[in-house]
């Protein structure tokens, strides 16, 4: 195996470019190593792009926040300004795995290893997040919910690289949030993930809506309808039993050692109208 | 007859009862202890495993050819390279550390390979081609003694049933315990209660896998180097599977990261050593977090039947239980501890528990912690929970009014001398949790355990040292801090301050044989030697004194460390300290010491009540532990900090065990949740501080009252859980782990039954 | 007499008998006559078991001394965690 | 496969080594430097057995290439103590019998040890999640959090 560690995105899509063999990006590496580890891939060549400049930072743009491919979800739970603007987004990151992996896993890592299951990938669909993407053909933007395919697939080449990811701006009266289902109180898996997203008038009325769920299908996905449901409404008892159901609905999940089938269809719901709440709650505060 | 009393001091303790820090401490929190991964020799080669990727499969062939002429590999071994005939008690562990013509679960060692690196051996690994013949398999335990299930061992008639079977099955043996008549019994009940139970098999979770280092030589000084529970047990076990004498082979226990149990079996030091053997080089072997879960322990899964009847002011008439207790490929004798262990809480009339020892194509399994008792104890104290709610008597108040007493005869057979069950309930009925209000959309549960707790085998030395102060060479690893308590009781014993005594855990080739460090014996076993140890050097010392004063021997005494004229005729004389005999040792007799062998009897059953407040999620079936408490019987809390530790690392595990582990298997007989990620233990922010009385009720077996507390923790705590989720919600749990997917659907059935 | 009682799975060695009476002064006579009556007893009772004279468990138990009418369980080898 | 030589400092000294690509920083600090206060647990980043702190954040260093700490600052448990005076969480540790075998001992001070230089007081939750990566089967955690809190009520005086 080889380790390069390239100073620009162009030097590493080179590298990836000219490879043979299996190659990884590595960022936080806490998919990439247990993965090595476990001799489930045994890669030829490691590109590390904690050295290329700016994928260690958070840097304002348009009112958004752009975040670094090599920032930690620790720094993202550290900046207050990305934390005000999508709580949702920052407590999905703030979820993958203990405070020691915190210190090193990535969202973007987080979205290319395309676990159904990623914590933070549900409250990225939900944010409407886009990736910037350099590869061979130069550098792009990409909407997040183009990128998993299924079960560890994505839309990327393999000389594609995620360069960050860039969160907008949004109006007032925006809040939104994620929670996961586990069976204990951290360091697993999501069982079901819902991130929710909204953005409500003066009057408390829902004017926005994205509703993604989690590890209940081969990719996290965006509930379609759940803008129907929700927009318009003043987010009544009524309306988040309407969307449970839909989210319920939706779900296309498997039976295994973390969950049943009916368990997850069940807690999908729940969660929806839960999270919803929390994310109505953020939204009327700001 | 002799009774055992050896009870000589319940109170006036100076060292014994207080919290001294532990003596390998400042090793512990600077990194320096040296674990069973944490040794290097010279040369030194790597040891890896090639394990069976199939439940059950003939081996037809295996060709190592490509392996050994891979770069750097040194060694390659298969089951040839081991003795052919061992010892009965050897068998089972020859069969397992390498397969024998027959994988018999999925992980089973099939060859194993010595190589210069960790990347070269595994490679090696992959050139070994084994030609495999798949067989049907068995994982579940009641799949296992279906009609029609697939055999795990051709053959195999049922030991210990009457009538023998005739009928080749899965029932590796059957017991039975129990006296009384159960019909009568049951016919004068007023209320019956009848349910099945099930648990799902859990790992001991010893967060240090595995690791041995060995390095053979033939002329005779092989030496091996491993994180065991028991280093007798793994030169005794070693030695003949390699076909060495005993006296050639030292083991040295390094620090142990974990055992409960699960390190009283031996799996890699056989290998490690035959590998030195065949390379000629040291050879180190550590197990991947995967391989301890797919090849080692765990403890029995199980499928039981329970039938108890009560009178309607809350007498139990009769009680009937009928365990299945899966017991990995091998049998053993957990299923036999679990109906010794189902009702010695109490005191019944008629009673009967029968245990029947099922194979299937899960590792062999291991000892965890009172093994057998904790998986009965789920289904007898959640069925007594229900028959105390028909009655609407209080759970405590109901076992009161059952519990085992002197002179009433135990469910296992033997009649109980002085026990401890009737004060442990009081305790609890009286312990602030218990009298304090359940909070609002909590319930609160109770349960309570027995363990027996053990003696054994045991070996040790004292030596008095040229300034005084005492080493004390022990011969069982310490798990849990036992040296301190060690340093305690000698300290106490000698009068002297606990600084000045050093305990050591002594190699094999220093000591007798000691048994492992488990059932709950070594405070209690190691214990009453040291006492006894250290009485043999105070006669010597005070003889010694009574030469220098010219007095007669019987006119010393001893006191506070020192020598000291007593009686009429003894004469006016200074107390003569340890350190002034010690120093004029070598004119007086030369080295002074003491030491003691015995099989130690009388360690005293022990009895835990546990209660617990929880909340459940009734959307989600997540149970939330808020708070629990852990009453237990100690004899006398030699470091009360460790015996508070023991009490709440056990409930811990039960409360694990209870909610979220297990194993869970494909239906390739596979098991899908070999990790950490989904083995599912219980982390830092699942719990609450866990609330730990010590009772002391002393045990007549040992001179200061000690007795066992390592194990009985566990016991209650599956019941303890399942009582409370049923005060929360209505819902009885039969199952473990009742891990949210399972008590949701419950909850769900529970509220349409309602409508 | 003393009473001895065995458990289940030593009993296959009996055809089935599980208690007997016995004039013996101490376990290792209990042991010799059940050894001489029931060979296929020996390996287990020298190696596997527990035994229990009037209530008090014991590991070394040969020499224990028996009251006339003292009562032996004769139970499994038990083993810890 | 050719060897990489890596730059680091680690408790305070300039360390430099060779490791292969593929080695963990956990690999290297065990085999090739003879720090095995970091213990290997899972090899998967589930027990923080092998904790140490990398640039100010802890981290599994069985998840981290050892290629990768080039000019890095590590911090491991061996470099804990001051000389022979030891950390107030050291001592507490052994104060509240906060270990029973010692295996997990060296990561949870790690962690502690972070968690207490960002926040001085913790609650008990704040403490019980910080730790939630590090796992203990001996003691239920009970005296682990106790000793922490203790810890910080003592640094927090002086």
């Amino acid at each position: 195996m080889r380790y390069l560690a390239p100073d620009t995105m162009e030097a590493a899509v080179a590298m990836l470019a000219e490879a043979d063999g299996t190659s990884r990006i590595l960022a936080g590496g806490t998919d990439v190593l247990v993965q090595m580890t476990s001799g489930l891939v045994v890669p030829d060549l490691v590109v590390d792009i904690k050295h290329i400049a700016g994928t260690n930072e958070i840097t304002e743009e348009d009112g958004g926040y752009r975040i670094g491919a090599a920032v930690p979800s620790a720094a993202m739970n550290e900046h207050a300004g990305l934390k005000a603007l999508w709580p949702g987004v920052v407590e999905a990151a703030d979820l993958i795995g203990s405070t020691q992996i915190q210190g090193r896993a990535t969202i973007a890592g987080n979205l290319c290893n395309a676990s159904p299951a990623a914590d933070s990938v549900p409250a990225l669909f939900a944010a409407n997040a886009t990736a910037r993407v350099v590869g061979a053909g130069g550098t792009r933007d990409v909407p997040v919910t183009d990128i998993p395919t299924g079960v560890g697939r994505t839309s990327l080449a393999p000389t594609d690289i995620i360069q960050s990811i860039y969160l907008p701006a949004r109006p007032s009266g925006s809040g939104d949030a994620y929670q996961r289902f586990i069976p204990r109180t951290e360091m697993d898996i999501a069982v079901v993930g819902v991130g929710v997203s909204l953005t409500l008038d003066a009057g408390g009325t829902c004017t926005a809506a994205r509703v993604a769920l989690g590890a209940v299908a081969e990719t996290a996905f965006l509930l379609e309808g759940a803008e129907e449901i929700l927009v318009g409404s003043s987010l009544d008892d009524a309306t988040l039993e309407r969307l449970a159901g839909a989210a319920s609905a939706a779900c296309k999940p498997i039976d295994d050692k973390r969950g049943t089938k009916e368990f997850r269809i069940k807690v999908a719901g729940v969660l929806a109208r839960r999270v919803t709440k929390i994310a109505a709650e953020r939204a009327r505060g700001n | 007859m002799a009774e055992i009393n050896r009870l000589t001091k319940d109170s006036g303790f100076k060292v014994v009862g207080t919290r001294p820090p532990r003596p390998d401490g400042i090793d512990k929190v600077t990194g320096k202890a040296k674990f069973g991964a944490d040794m290097f020799a010279p040369g030194m080669l790597v040891g890896k495993i090639l394990r069976s990727p199939h439940p059950h499969a003939k081996i037809r062939s295996i060709d190592a050819s490509r392996a050994e002429a891979l770069h750097g590999v040194k060694a390659v071994v298969t089951a040839a390279d081991f003795a052919e005939k061992v010892p009965r008690s050897h068998q089972a562990t020859l069969h397992n550390i390498m397969a024998h013509g027959k994988a018999l679960y999925e992980g089973h060692a099939v060859a194993a390979v010595a190589a210069i690196d960790n990347a070269t051996a595994k490679k090696a690994l992959s050139l070994i081609e084994v030609d495999y013949e798949p067989l049907p398999f068995v994982i579940d335990v009641e799949d296992a003694i279906a009609e029609d299930a697939p055999l795990v061992h051709e053959g195999m008639i049922t030991r210990g049933m009457d009538p023998k079977p005739e009928k080749p099955s899965n029932i590796e043996s059957a017991c039975e315990f129990g006296h009384g008549d159960l019909d009568a019994g049951f016919a004068a009940a007023d209320i019956v209660l009848e349910r099945e139970f099930r648990t799902e098999a859990s790992h001991q979770g010893y967060i240090e896998p595995h690791a041995c280092l060995a390095n053979y030589s033939d002329d005779g000084n092989s030496e091996l180097w491993c994180c065991t529970q028991g280093h007798f047990l793994v030169r005794d076990t070693t030695a003949p599977l390699l076909g060495i004498p005993v006296s050639k082979l030292r083991v040295t226990a390094s620090e142990i990261g974990g055992g409960f149990g699960g390190k009283t079996v031996i799996y890699l030091e056989p290998v490690a050593l035959a590998l030195s053997r065949k390379s000629g080089r040291p050879v180190k072997m550590v197990m991947t977090r995967d391989e301890v879960f797919r090849a080692t322990g765990p403890t029995s899964s199980s499928y039981m039947n329970v039938k108890i009847g009560i009178t309607k002011d809350g007498r139990i008439t009769a009680a009937d239980a009928l365990l299945f207790y899966q017991s990995g490929c091998y049998g053993g004798f957990i299923a036999q501890l679990g109906a010794m262990s189902a009702f010695a809480c109490y005191g019944l009339d008629a009673v009967r528990s029968r245990g029947r020892e099922v194979v299937t194509n899960r590792p062999m399994q291991a000892s965890y912690r009172a093994p057998g008792a904790p998986i009965i104890n789920f289904a007898v104290e959640s069925l007594l929970d229900e028959l105390a709610r028909e009655i609407n008597m209080d759970p405590i108040e109901f076992r009161l009014k059952n519990a085992a007493r002197e002179g009433d005869r135990s469910s296992y057979g033997p009649v109980y001398d002085q026990i401890g069950m009737v004060r442990t309930l009081e305790t609890a009925r009286d312990h602030p949790h218990y009298s304090s209000p359940v909070p609002a959309g909590q319930g609160r549960g109770v349960a309570a355990g027995f363990w027996f707790n053990f003696g054994g085998l045991t070996a040790i030395s004292l030596n008095v040292n040229s300034d005084g102060t005492v080493t004390v060479s022990v011969g069982r690893p310490d798990i849990g801090g036992s040296r301190a308590a060690m340093c305690q009781m000698a300290a106490e014993e000698l009068g002297i301050p606990y600084e000045n005594v050093r305990c050591i855990i002594a190699d094999t080739s220093s000591l007798g044989f000691n048994d492992t460090t488990d059932g709950s014996r070594t405070t209690f076993a190691n214990g009453l030697a040291i006492i006894e140890a250290a009485r043999a050097a105070i006669k010597n010392m005070c003889g010694r004194a009574a030469k220098m004063w010219g007095i007669p021997e019987d006119a010393v005494a001893w006191e506070d460390g020192c020598a000291k004229p007593s009686g009429p005729n003894a004469g006016d004389f200074d107390p003569m300290p340890i350190s002034e005999i010690a120093r004029k040792a070598p004119n007086t007799g030369g080295p002074i010491a003491g030491h003691y062998e015995v099989n130690a009897d009388g360690a005293g059953v022990s009895f835990g009540v546990h209660i617990a407040d929880v909340s459940v999620d009734a959307e989600t079936g997540r149970t939330t532990v808020h708070r629990y408490t852990v009453v237990q019987d100690a004899g006398k809390a030699v470091h009360p900090s460790y015996v508070e530790g023991q009490y709440q690392g056990g409930a811990v595990q039960g409360i694990g065990w209870a909610l979220n582990e297990g194993y869970f298997y494909g239906k390739d007989g596979k098991m899908e949740n070999p990790g950490f990620l989904d083995y599912r233990m219980p982390v830092a922010s699942d719990l609450p501080m866990i609330e730990a009385a010590i009772i002391e009720i002393p045990n007549k077996g040992h001179p200061y009252g000690v007795r066992g507390v390592g194990e009985t923790s566990i016991v209650p705590p599956l019941a303890t859980i399942g009582n409370a989720i049923r005060s929360a919600t209505g819902v009885r749990m039969t199952e473990v782990p009742m891990s949210p997917p399972a008590l949701l659907a419950q909850l769900d059935g529970f509220k349409q039954a309602a409508e | 007499m003393v009473k001895v009682v065995l458990w289940g799975a030593l009993r296959d060695a009996t055809g089935g008998r599980g208690e007997f009476d016995m004039d013996a002064p101490t376990i290792h006579k209990v042991i010799g006559t059940l050894s001489a009556d029931y060979p296929e007893l020996e390996w287990q009772l020298e190696n596997n078991v527990s035994i229990a004279v009037n209530g008090q468990v014991y590991r070394d138990a040969w020499f224990v001394e028996l009251d006339p009418d003292a009562e032996v369980f004769i139970l499994p080898k038990l083993q810890g965690g | 496969m050719s060897r990489l030589q890596v730059n680091t400092t680690i408790n305070g000294d300039e360390i430099d080594f060779l490791c292969d690509p593929g080695e963990t920083l956990l690999d290297v600090l065990r085999n090739h430097l003879g720090l095995t206060g970091a213990k290997e647990g899972c090899g998967s980043g589930d027990c923080g057995a092998c904790t140490v702190n990398l640039d100010g954040r802890i981290v599994c260093s069985c998840l981290v290439l050892a290629a990768e700490a080039e000019g890095s600052k590590i911090e491991t448990i061996e470099g804990m103590a001051d000389g022979a005076e030891l950390h107030p969480l050291q001592r507490k540790f052994i104060e509240h019998a906060a270990l029973q075998c010692g295996i997990c001992t060296p990561g949870f001070l790690i962690a502690s040890k972070a968690l207490l230089e960002r926040n001085p007081d913790p609650t008990e939750t704040e403490v019980r999640y910080w730790l939630a990566g590090n796992l203990c089967r001996c003691t239920g955690y009970d005296k682990i959090v106790r000793a922490v809190m203790d810890a910080a009520a003592e640094m927090r005086a002086s």
